[in-house]
């Protein structure tokens, strides 16, 4: 039965974030040197403690030691911690999803055994999925509708070597790469195939830069891995359902984590502004009774609120193919649906909501101008809208082209 | 009907192109990545700009200038705005201050104040008006709170104005070497009724700046507090009659609400970015390659160009119109 | 717990009516006189058709004889009708759900039995709501945050005669009007007070005028009611607690049917442009080929989802003030919220449909066009989205007034 | 630069005004609402605007119409539109086609059409370029697919061609008197190397107008099928090289993809219909009340209004300035 209530645990993990963030993110969030877009140091200290609370593990089976949350609650979660600080937020979901994708779902038990018990064991443990490539074009753009893909092929390889595979090439924007001790590594394991394989940090021959803050547009820390006769034991072969359990990206209904990311950016603009606008008295009344003003602060409200509401649908819908099934869901590509829409609105309620503070809202030293910063990451950050919406096109066609093989970090 | 340029207005343009392409751009992207707000400054390429004409290009002739039309004054916002909108604003700040000299000031005021400003490459002007607690107030003053509105006070001792208060956000004030000044003369008074505008150079005693705003853009246009302690300003230097502020708009011809150049100024810079921006996405659009093919040749890439040449082409029409119909006081 | 399944009962209804629109309906809406968007006449077998299929009393409770739909369903069977009909659509709608603001909640037992077995027993007895009148300004505007309400006197009288209330003056924009056996109406009974009155069609004194489709903006039928001396029974006023079961307006929770309706039309004009860029050839391709086409159709869909998400939860939320309680919902004003979305949103998608139709998309003997205006009158239709914002700006602030009597029908 | 009207593009503005407001504005409304697309038309309104000029203007002086400029089209049609943007277009559709007989047709040829057109107070001009299966194709014929676009065939039988096919949306179809009709003459060719132009008038035989569309604006402007079946058309009355219909132009050196004159057209249209939407919303605002207040004084009223002059006062710009240009052939 359609039910919009959240469940207790729902509820209350929503408070303990909301409070965790008020008390140990915000006042170290809204320093001064975090509030420069370009150059600001991630918050580690907040990162063991949002740990040590569990969101780490957030996603991740309850029997393998984690929460077993699901994608709404992840994205409950992951919305109250960008309210904060969009970094830490970003960090925990990654390692949280693929925690649950790699230790519930994809690996064997025997590689559950060598790489679990560490992970529990360190708070400061993190994963990366690392899949893009320098110049490998993961557009659609002019292949829009057309049977040729831009996959052009992997071009990291691993060749087979007795009892280990060696790998050679090159990752670039990975996610999480400064912090993890695992990284889930796709390769091109010969002619047509790819695979993805597990390399730990410490392996010989792996070298792990972070990237520069100024050139790459994403939350988080993000890095490039350099893979120079890297050898790892042949067992680390991911099994070949990798694609299913890692992706959803190629139907456009992967978790959209990355969108209640956006909407907890959004949020803390939108309080922000509503603050302000309830204290700065200017034309003899505060701001927000004029009509100019309060005009602004609802339309940023229902920007947010219907992000909301379709990020969640998107969410849940994750978990519930059933739905979908007997046609209660449309079937569409709901996350890329609310990507496309949360991306613009709530980089416009940014804008919106700097605007009501008028000359302040562009100073360093306010966070408004963050907001949008870290809003226009949002905005440009994975796939284009255009990419997006040609291919949501494609889906309102059914038009089938044949699948690329993992496509998660590409969204 | 004539869209023809003067070859008057046509050489300041080439003019502008030129030192905008080979002495700012080169610049540009560096000083805006300075990240101390004081840093941002450069005075060479004041002292360059200036000996071509862009400081002082706004002073009417007869008092030594080159009393350059609005028109030519869009046209070389524009051109500088190309390459770095900050360093056009700081020279076209000097401008709307000169207009302001010339309509307000008296022949003595003139000969004091604008000797200096064309002698001197580095002698930048700015005004303070806002304040803390009154922005907004300052150009619509709500009618049922007298009391809203700029709160820098002037009290009279004999010849001299003693100026208290602070002034926030005002642009060149961390470089300037003159400035507007307006304050409350009347404290019992609304607003227009009660403000006096002085004439105040850096030097005055008790007069300082405060901190340089930290903004997000515009780096290198410094916008900074302005800080009176018992500042001391000679009745000289009182611009138009006393709790007369109000004169240099409506009474100066400007119907705009009291910055006809200002807004005309905004938007001629803001035709540099686009046009800028718009050159920068073509050139990509015709180089870069997605998928074997040129990005141009993909219709969402084309849609994305063509807006934003449409809206540059009707913001530089609306622009050169304004300009004109404010050289002929339309 | 959180769930966007819908019940088997909901499925159901969907494609029942979802059947009687292809089938019934379709071929008769898409006739010429029927896309004449200023002068159409009533699909009047249509309603008869859908009333005896149960949805003229679709929301009436069952033990009063009806199907006892709660208010998603409501809004899923609106939208479905209107995608048909909003004419239709827009009929039904209010009568069922007048049917069980008034049989379920607010007559009284003597008052059921007088009124409810005429109403049973006739398919085409319809059921209206009378407020305002004309010159009665209805607007926020001006008063935006301003303790005055111009909500100036209702000019209706009623006086209490013996047994008798004695109704003089002028109603208009009555939705159902010149199809209702029963009016509720709001009368001005004396100083400071308001009440609803019980009207049948055929009381003493009362005439209905149906309003011209020319100068009014509405779905369905409209009308204007004149009362000269109607007269009757003391026994015909409701409950003093009418207020909140007919509205819910002035806080923005009231049922979004007109959203749905909306929603409705959105889908009919979508519904036609996927099919037509699927056979229309430019270009050497079929136009949904082409990336303008393309992006064009996905921005629409992208709307549509959007606005279905928020409309269905402003739906569940009417009936569901637990949620609001216990914060799984937002306390915001969910429904104006979703009119403001869904009005803009939608309109904006039948333009873009009427866009991939070229020239075709003018012409009346083509629906595109109708789509079109029918969004046009949801935009406008009621308060306008402006002041719908203020309200919204004002619920933000928690600016509080003194309540205005039963607002339904300004809404 | 110089955005003064002259004397007689003031006139003609001035003249325009007032037919619109005094003849056109009061049949306006009335004409839109009119069921049948047939019966919109009203002749007395062509006849009194075409002994004003407003069917000839774009005739070249030596030709004996009254050589207006473009700017001059452009006033007059914003004027005309701001009563009803239809019979603005119905006006202005003459001159589009005036163009091109100046650009393409023989001296011949202007001396056998020009002369009744000038004459004849309802003689209207149109030209056959849509066809069902054939709209943006005409404009932009995919390479790949030489066999796109119009499908209309002529073929030559000694001095004369036959016509056989139909078009479609053609405006002013049912009231003209002398058409352009885009035809393929070499059916094996792409469209723009075989097609070729014709000047077929109303009565020629074989050619009939088809229905009237019945179109949800524009009413008084009426768009139809014209239907050639077997129609006869001298080899006199082709325009241009036979397979060389593309020479309208590139080669008249129109470097707008084709229709230099309809996008400056409508855009000077929708001038005049912002103009009078303004000038509505304006007054509405300043004589309506809500809550005893006018409505101009709301803020969210105001927003509207001055994005709404913003708007247009920015299209004007545009449109002034491409209508210069076109006229200097920028």
């Amino acid at each position: 039965m359609y039910n919009l209530q959240l469940s207790p645990e729902q509820l209350e993990i929503r408070d303990t974030v909301r409070d965790f963030v008020t008390e140990e993110v915000k006042p170290l969030a809204l320093r001064p040197e975090r509030l420069e877009a370009r150059a600001r140091p991630l918050l580690s200290d907040v990162l063991d403690k949002a740990s040590q609370l569990g969101l780490r593990t957030l996603a991740l089976s309850e029997d393998a030691g984690g929460a077993g949350a699901d994608t709404l609650t992840s994205c409950i979660v992951t919305e109250e911690l960008a309210l904060g600080d969009p970094d830490v937020a970003a960090v925990l979901a990654r390692t949280s999803t693929l925690a649950h994708a790699l230790f519930d779902r994809l690996m064997t038990p025997e590689q559950t055994a060598r790489f679990l018990p560490p992970f529990l064991a360190d708070d400061r443990y993190h994963l990366a999925l690392a899949q893009l490539e320098p110049d490998r074009d993961a557009a659609l753009g002019i292949h829009y509708h057309r049977p040729e893909t831009s996959d052009a092929d992997v071009k990291t390889t691993a060749v087979r070597a007795g009892d280990a595979w060696v790998i050679n090439g090159v990752k670039d924007r990975v996610a999480n790469a400064p912090l993890a001790g695992l990284f889930a590594v796709e390769v091109n394991s010969g002619p047509g195939g790819t695979g993805i394989l597990l390399v730990p940090r410490d392996a010989a021959g792996l070298s792990v830069r972070e990237s520069d803050h100024r050139r790459h547009f994403h939350h988080g820390v993000c890095g490039e891995l350099v893979f120079t006769d890297c050898q790892v034991p042949a067992e680390n072969l991911l099994g070949a359902e990798r694609e299913d359990a890692l992706g959803g990206a190629d139907a456009g209904r992967h978790a959209p984590l990355d969108q209640a990311l956006n909407l907890g950016i959004g949020r803390a603009a939108y309080e922000a502004a509503l603050e302000y606008a309830q204290l700065r008295v200017q034309g003899g009344r505060r701001i927000i009774e004029h009509q100019a003003i309060g005009t602004k602060l609802a339309e940023i409200a229902v920007r947010l609120e219907v992000a909301r509401t379709v990020i969640w649908e998107a969410a849940w819908a994750c978990d519930h193919p059933e739905a979908f099934a007997d046609r209660s869901l449309p079937d569409l590509p709901l996350s890329r649906i609310a990507k496309v829409y949360a991306s613009e609105a709530i980089y416009h309620a940014t804008k919106d909501a700097a605007e009501c503070f008028g000359a302040m809202g562009v100073m360093r030293d306010m966070p408004l101008q963050k907001y949008v910063h870290d809003a226009l990451v949002c905005l440009h950050a994975g796939a284009s809208n255009s990419d997006a919406k040609l291919r949501i096109a494609e889906a309102l066609a059914g038009y089938r082209r044949p699948a690329r093989p993992a496509a998660l970090a590409a969204e | 009907m004539d869209f023809t340029l003067s070859n008057e207005q046509r050489s300041w343009q080439m003019t502008a192109r030129k030192f905008a392409e080979e002495e700012i751009r080169p610049i540009s992207v560096q000083r805006d990545e300075i990240s101390d707000p004081r840093e941002t400054f450069d005075w060479e390429i004041i002292k360059k700009g200036s000996r071509l004409g862009f400081r002082t290009m706004a002073v009417p002739k007869e008092w030594g200038g080159h009393g350059t039309d609005f028109v030519t004054q869009a046209l070389v916002m524009t051109e500088l705005a190309k390459a770095d909108s900050a360093i056009s604003k700081t020279f076209s700040q000097c401008w709307k201050w000169s207009h302001l000299i010339a309509a307000t000031c008296t022949d003595e005021q003139k000969r004091r104040f604008l000797q200096p400003f064309l002698e001197d490459d580095t002698y930048l002007l700015g005004k303070g008006i806002s304040e803390p607690s009154a922005g907004s107030d300052n150009r619509l003053p709500p009618a049922d709170d007298p009391k809203a509105g700029l709160k820098l006070r002037a009290e009279r001792h004999g010849d001299e104005w003693i100026l208290n208060g602070e002034k926030c956000f005002i642009a060149n004030a961390s470089v300037g070497k003159l400035f507007f000044i307006d304050a409350r003369t009347d404290p019992n008074a609304p607003l227009k009724q009660g403000t006096t505008m002085f004439l105040v150079p850096r030097d005055t005693p008790g007069f300082r700046i405060g901190k340089v705003f930290n903004k997000s853009g515009w780096r290198f246009y410094q916008n900074a507090e302005l800080i009176f302690e018992n500042a001391r300003v000679p009745h000289a230097n009182v611009v138009g009659p006393v709790n007369g502020s109000d004169m240099k708009t409506q009474q100066a011809g400007d119907r705009t609400g009291g910055d006809l150049f200002g807004d005309l100024e905004l938007a001629a810079n803001a035709l540099g970015v686009c046009d800028d921006a718009c050159g920068m996405a073509l050139r990509l659009a015709r180089t870069k390659k997605q998928g074997g093919r040129l990005l141009f040749e993909q219709q969402v890439v084309q849609l994305k160009l063509n807006r934003m040449h449409l809206l540059t082409e009707a913001l530089r029409s609306f622009v050169m119109r304004v300009a004109w119909e404010h050289d002929h006081k339309l």
